[in-house]
């Protein structure tokens, strides 16, 4: 029997059939009631009818990974019930359709079947709605058996349908119909259970889906032209961006927008568009997935040689080619940190949470704009599309970094030959722009992707180009330096026997698989994750200071070590890889068997 | 003695750029010259016109021209959405597209197609000598079908046909002409200039080396020889125009927004650039029957261009201060209650 | 002064001016004589009227990588005679276009002004003729200075000019005419010099450009569907292949093709009708350059993941975006290494020389079509645009290896539900594959980029796509241990202090750095070819067995060491970047010089 | 009882595929429904039908019929290539293309346009529902002007008409229908299938979870009110066919060279469905009031396929046996002759 508040709830459903406002409701009420906890959405890569799954882990600790097992499963799938079945724990609780029959299936759990079609009829006149309502059903029973605070439960119903009346007004009849048939029907107490805790450890924070963050972020960012084609899992980020800007970037004067959302033609076009768009001065960014991300190459390649800021948000899924559109991963880091042919390379960020996905959204337009140079927050579906409890964003302090931009009056003083393109007067690698249509008759400069010298002239002779693209690695290294060190958490204050590094969300698994080690099995591990690339020095010293080392990730090739590898000039030893790819965020307790296996074998 | 200069106080010269690196005798280079006589005369601000272009000798004219003004010689066939990125970041850009029929018509056709469908501020020129000249001289998709390479090779597919394609897309602005009738093309290109949406002048441009000998159907003498110009366009600058008068019998007036005005005199018999429809028929026909008509096919104005359609602030976005991008604090304070569950 | 036959002739003239003939018919004239001797061409990125340079290099032994500093200069471009003049050695020998007024700008060099715009109205009368004809006057000046062989210069033009007898006259008396002035004005003998050998070294030799090399090998690998777009520099190796097909492949008895060139419209639709060409079951190919490999990423993915063969050749230019089109470079290894978004590899074959670019084109079918996947001939424009000599290439011995394609017999001896298409029945990982029109009824599947197990059914299950994609990697292994050892030089019986790694065209400078290291320097060094990416384990003993390790590669971000860091879960001691990056081919001194500095500073 | 075969002996479930897994009511399941008749009816080899798709709903369908065809779902948008290639590589198959309006319309678009202007052997049928199905519903760039999502939001474009954009291009088959008009459907599939070079069927096909509501352009009411045909079109397969009567009056009988017969009736007085400028022009004419014209606008022979334009041996290049693909070793010899200096 697990502890209070400590449970995996799931729920398993039909894709289309409106489960996602009912299980939203039980999420939000937990939320409400204090308890930590945050919600996973497993769906599949169709509009309606096949299975998708809702998750929602609770855990007093507050730990935000997947974790393997269910306490308390809703059944409302035949397609997928005895898959689901199979994955109760032992002493677990299942809920089902009554039709479904999972009753005695398996001995050790018990198993309530409810009769949601009948009860729907009770309350749902209309036939057309019944689809619908059978979810709020099993939020009553659901609420109910857990026991849920039923004024958090009306609460969390009420604000979610804010404005729709008579929705709610269903809609509360339903779950009030569960919670009474549970309170009739059902045993009591039941062995998963949720405790209002001592604190509302919920106070003040949030719930938000990682697209929506890095929405926000941009927009407190200043983006002024975002430019998208529509792609699973990033699509979302441009809903929730337009939502935004609407409601936040109209001149308050005028109502006119301060910003341009372009749904472009494909991704060729949202990337030229954006870096169109960001030459010209605009704060530029696009954003996409995999497949987008290499149909992007050419242009972005050009942004990196040519020197056009932008921003783009790679929210990452499962596979090469289409692969699985509605999984995640961490696989596009080899394809992004090279894209495009020649001598190109690219940063990027690695957002773990919400907040980062904020905070780093807006880093990356800075980033963009200082180095001129295309900035990669790397994303992914995990983090855009699932629900995150947060600490409320803070409001960016820190004024918008233009970058070197020379105005008319600069170039005024400068004079007559004063303004080259690529010129490093400051050592730093990093170059004056101008923007075009500044008056003045002084600052206009030739953009291409064809050979140029440092004046920004075509040219084919040999030390002219060299000298231009040394100048854009030296500026590599400057970029180095201002992005984020990696954020080490030490067992000790020696380094501990074990280094863990990891990246993005699998922050998540890695943090509580370190509690575990430590705990259960008397491990001390230190972990070390890597929040951008180019590498910061501290990740080799991480490195170096440790014998046995892994690397969790969500791809297939271990990516970030190869990457790692490629990128120190000094060996890597001993880097063990600890992959997920079968499209679920990873969870701590395969982290931790993968450590306990690479002990047993190291020598 | 000094130099001529024009409305805004600046000399030809100031319209030059650097020296050509195409081959002697371009039907790009005349283009370029008209060009600069066009910027001139029409007395545009350097630094407002914004000189976009995609890979090709087409593409390289942006560097033989108004070196005052900014230039985006971006990647091959994507000149398109790079000036709709830069004309909706700073909509007081003039942006000017010159692009080759490869560039245009071969990899960069969705581009192409996209930007007329969203009419898109741009003058959008394309150099057509009907093969791609940089790599030496392959067909390009707007080859005519029988069209014969330099080695006799025959092309037997149907061109894309720029204007009848612009038509099809719904165009406001759809003219041809030929770099060596400089009157038209220069008249041309002023009225492209001054129309508000996309406008799709589509240049006959031969490639001396690998384009210009018998068989083709993009040679100096083959257009000499055939150009047969369907109407004869006036263009009045609207610092010139005089209050529009209602158009009448055989010369059609439209004004344009920004008060200029273009006359369109009719030279063949029942041609009217008003009708797209009528304007596509007889194209097609001309193409079929080997004809070469130019001149401005089809001129509509009212239309809202991509950026009107966008509902923006007046001020370039590009331009915009920190306190005009960044919501007050008590955005954010909004925007996260709306995330609390 | 040089010894005999060892030496660098360049020619400087304008881009357009029709000099081209004018060199060759010196280098063939050199070769004819038995002189070993290969020829480059340094030209610009335009159509006509650019500097552009015509290089000659003759060694006794055979040298063919490019060597700094010229013995003996033809000066024809105003535009670049001081540059020119510049990289004449102490001692050489310069000739110039009258008007240039060269002599005396060097004390050290001996320089010969020809009136070359008198000369060329003697022998040509038609004034529109005259620019071409000039350049068949320095073929007589330099034939005569050199000590060219008469015969062998007239023969050789007259071999270039066969079936143009009008032409061949008046080139021939041009000839001629420089050939009497050079006898009348200037001193003998010249201190850069020809002799014949005792023996002919090109005794049924060839000389050709790697990128005619590559077609003629796919022409014989039985290529049947070639679509491309052109770029510089592959556009020729798609002219050679339609000239070659069009003369050898058209069925004897009807005159129909057994072949089909398709010019796409642009890079996307060229490596896509590659794929369904493949997939139907043709032989298929694409050619491009670097930007056209960026624009390819999401259809090669795709052709990765669901097994699709297709030859892919790289005709790699140097620079990231358009860079400089007619420049060579090797720098887009990293970006095809993995291609695409997600766990996306390919397999990579390096030929450095022409005889190579025909087999390894052959091998690339072979492979593509065992493996089901897209492979890439990774050439450059040195190698496939410049002229090379060869021994004549081998008659294909192999039977052709079409792979494991199941025909109408075989799906019936295995009936229904015999056959999947991702099934690793081998154990290989290679699963068998069927032709779309195979009669029958047994054989069809679905081919899909979106996730799939090993029946070919879309699936979401992580189990079934995980096998799958594990199954791939498996494949991955099979291949490389097909994949050719590296060649390895080896100085003596032990390892050699120093160990040098090179791939592609880089051989050449290697090679000859490996001798001038011996002989001037005492040094003794090995030297490890990388003939193909993934690895042969071969690399990795290379690696191992020395500890002063260089990688000499022509590119800016030493992609190649990258490459192999990050597929090494070894680490990889020591190894030493010798980075060219300019845009043209290496030279062995620069490579001696390197290791020199290495060899110093080593601790 | 044995079930109904038809000319080849196959029945009719032999055209059958997976379990469809788009939304109930999805247009495209009509469409698939009435191609497993089509296919059943015309007697198609399965194994020589290549079903080829981009991404999209639409896309999807192929997994739905014919499971004994060899199929490929392609990258998004780039259907075309791949069939081009596929039907080079073997010359007997039947390609049968079936793709969505993003597909097509949005990132395919400069392949749609280039296989048309090559007159590739292909089918090609648009499932056209103005929205991008699996993405959720946003605009393609077929959405009608002012066409409403179900949010409100309005369409300012104009949109890619398929229809006058394969007329643009010289496509001599181009036809539009509704998903739910089966009669008419059906007709058209089975002449699109036998037409030689490309064939354009743009279905309307409503999506009925994201475009079929009120203030949309491509829900099932709005073609159910509006759906006009042009003409009546019928269709008589080759071993039925007669011998070939001279055209008169209202009835337009034309032969495709498999020896199928279409005959064209008249609905609409003075449409002529073998002159494309008038097509054209009612096409647009229509766009503008708002009418939904279905029927065959265009019916054209006689322009060569790009593969009859290849002057390829007649067995398929993919299945040559390796003497035909290795030329002998004394095309070696002369190869290597002619690179001796
Ligand atoms: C992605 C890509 N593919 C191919 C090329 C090679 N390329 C350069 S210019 C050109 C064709 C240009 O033709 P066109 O636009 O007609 O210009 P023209 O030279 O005829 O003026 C091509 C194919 C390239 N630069 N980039
Ligand atoms: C390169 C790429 N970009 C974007 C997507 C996402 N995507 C999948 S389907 C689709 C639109 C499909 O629209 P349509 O062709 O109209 O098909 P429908 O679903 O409406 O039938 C998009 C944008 C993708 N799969 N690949
Ligand atoms: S190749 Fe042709 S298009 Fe290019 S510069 Fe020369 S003449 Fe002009
Ligand atoms: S979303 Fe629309 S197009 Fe896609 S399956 Fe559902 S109804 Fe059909
Ligand atoms: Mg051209
Ligand atoms: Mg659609």
């Amino acid at each position: 029997m697990p502890a209070p508040n400590d449970f995996v709830l799931k729920v398993g459903t039909v894709n289309g059939s409106g489960s996602q406002t009912a299980n939203l409701v039980l999420l939000r009420a937990l939320f409400r009631m204090g308890v930590p906890c945050s919600g996973k959405n497993l769906f599949p890569s169709n509009i309606a009818g096949l299975p998708t799954w809702f998750e929602i882990r609770a855990h007093p600790r507050g730990w935000l990974a997947r974790r393997r097992g269910v306490d308390l499963l809703v059944a409302m799938n035949p397609a997928s019930a005895a898959q689901d079945l199979a994955e109760v724990l032992p002493g677990g609780v299942v809920v089902y359709d009554e039709p479904l029959a999972l009753a005695g299936r398996r001995t050790d759990v018990a198993a309530h079947g409810v009769p949601f079609g009948k009860l729907v009829l009770e309350v749902c006149p209309e036939p057309r709605l019944r689809r619908l309502v059978v979810n709020m059903i099993y939020v009553g029973v659901v609420g109910r058996l857990l026991g849920l605070d039923r004024g958090e439960l009306d609460a969390a119903l009420a604000r979610m349908l804010r404005g729709k009346e008579k929705a709610l007004g269903l809609n509360r009849a339903a779950v009030d119909l569960g919670w009474r048939w549970a309170g009739d029907h059902l045993p009591a107490p039941c062995p998963v259970a949720v405790e209002r805790p001592p604190r509302n450890l919920n106070e003040g924070r949030i719930l938000v889906d990682g697209n929506a963050a890095a929405a926000l972020g941009a927009v407190f960012a200043g983006v002024s032209v975002f430019a998208w084609y529509p792609i699973t899992p990033s699509t979302s980020l441009g809903d929730a961006l337009a939502g935004y800007l609407g409601k936040y970037r109209r001149d308050p004067a005028t109502g006119k927008a301060t910003f341009a959302v372009l749904q472009a033609e494909d991704e060729l076009a949202a990337v030229g568009m954006a870096m169109g768009a960001g030459w010209a001065g605009a704060r530029a960014m696009t954003s996409t997935s995999g497949p987008g991300i290499s149909l992007m190459g050419e242009l972005l390649g050009f942004a990196y040689y040519a020197e056009v800021p932008c921003v783009v948000v790679d929210v990452q899924r499962l596979g090469p080619s289409t692969g699985l559109p509605t999984r995640t991963a961490q696989g596009d880091i080899l394809q992004v940190a090279t894209l495009s042919h020649g001598d190109t390379r690219h940063p990027m960020l690695f957002p773990s949470s919400v907040a980062e996905a904020f905070t780093m959204a807006g880093d990356a337009f800075d980033l963009a704009e200082r180095f001129q140079t295309p900035v990669f927050l790397m994303s992914d579906l995990d983090l855009g599309m699932n629900l995150w409890p947060s600490e409320p964003f803070p409001f960016p302090e820190k004024p918008l970094d233009r970058g070197k931009v020379l105005k008319e009056e600069d170039l005024a003083r400068l004079g007559k030959g004063g303004f080259f393109r690529y010129v490093d007067r400051d050592g730093d690698g990093i170059p004056y722009r101008t923007l075009p249509g500044t008056p003045g008759g002084l600052g206009s400069y030739f953009t291409r992707g064809s050979g140029h010298d440092e004046f920004g002239r075509y040219t084919e002779d040999p030390a002219g180009y060299v000298k231009n693209v040394e100048r854009i690695a030296r500026k590599w290294e400057t970029l180095r330096s201002a992005l984020p060190a990696p954020e080490v958490i030490r067992a000790g204050t020696e380094p501990a026997p074990v280094g863990i590094l990891h990246f993005g969300t699998t922050r998540w698994a890695v943090e509580e698989a370190l509690s575990i080690l430590r705990e259960e099995h008397g491990i001390a591990a230190d972990a070390c994750r890597i929040l951008a690339y180019p590498f910061h020095d501290g990740v080799g010293e991480f490195l170096r200071a440790h014998g046995d080392l892994y690397m969790v990730e969500q791809n297939r090739d271990g990516q970030m070590a190869s990457l790692l590898r490629a990128a120190n000039p000094e060996p890597v030893v001993g880097l063990e890889g600890i992959l997920r790819y079968d499209g679920f965020p990873p969870d701590a307790r395969s982290v931790v068997d993968a450590v306990l296996v690479g002990r047993r074998s190291a020598p | 003695m000094t130099a001529k200069v024009n409305r805004i106080g600046l000399p030809q010269d100031a319209y030059k750029g650097g020296k050509s690196t195409l081959c002697p005798g371009c039907g790009h280079d005349a283009v370029t010259a008209s060009l600069i006589r066009v910027l001139f005369e029409s007395g545009v601000e350097p630094w407002r016109l914004a000189k976009m272009s995609g890979i090709g000798c087409s593409s390289k004219t942006p560097g033989y021209f108004s070196s005052g003004s900014w230039a985006f010689n971006a990647c091959h066939g994507r000149m398109p959405p790079v000036a709709t990125g830069a004309v909706v970041a700073n909509r007081t850009l003039l942006p000017l597209g010159v692009s080759g029929d490869g560039d245009t018509a071969s990899i960069g056709l969705g581009h192409f197609v996209h930007a007329l469908r969203r009419n898109v501020p741009l003058c959008y020129v394309v150099e057509n000598n009907g093969v791609y000249g940089l790599t030496k001289g392959q067909f390009s998709a707007t080859a005519d079908r029988g069209a014969k390479l330099r080695g006799g090779e025959e092309n037997t597919f149907e061109p894309v046909d720029v204007c009848t394609l612009a038509l099809e897309l719904g165009c406001g602005f759809v003219a041809r002409s030929f770099a060596a009738d400089k009157r038209q093309l220069e008249t041309l290109l002023k009225a492209a200039l001054s129309f508000p949406g996309t406008s799709v002048l589509d240049v006959v441009s031969p490639c001396v080396t690998f384009n210009d000998h018998e068989g083709s159907t993009r040679s100096y003498a083959w257009g000499r020889e055939r150009e047969h110009p369907v109407v004869e366009v006036g263009f009045v600058p609207h610092w010139e125009a005089p209050e529009v008068e209602i158009p009448a019998g055989e010369v059609r007036e439209v004004p344009l927004p920004d008060g200029s005005l273009v006359r369109i005199r009719k030279v063949e018999e029942g041609f009217d650039t008003a009708d797209a429809a009528g304007a596509w028929r007889r194209l097609r026909e001309a193409r079929a029957r080997g004809e070469f008509l130019t001149g401005l096919f089809h001129l509509a104005t009212g239309r809202p261009t991509f950026v009107e359609g966008l509902d923006l602030v007046e001020e370039p976005l590009a331009l915009l201060p920190e306190g005009r991008l960044r919501p007050p604090r008590s955005a954010l304070e909004d925007a996260l209650d709306g995330l609390t569950p």
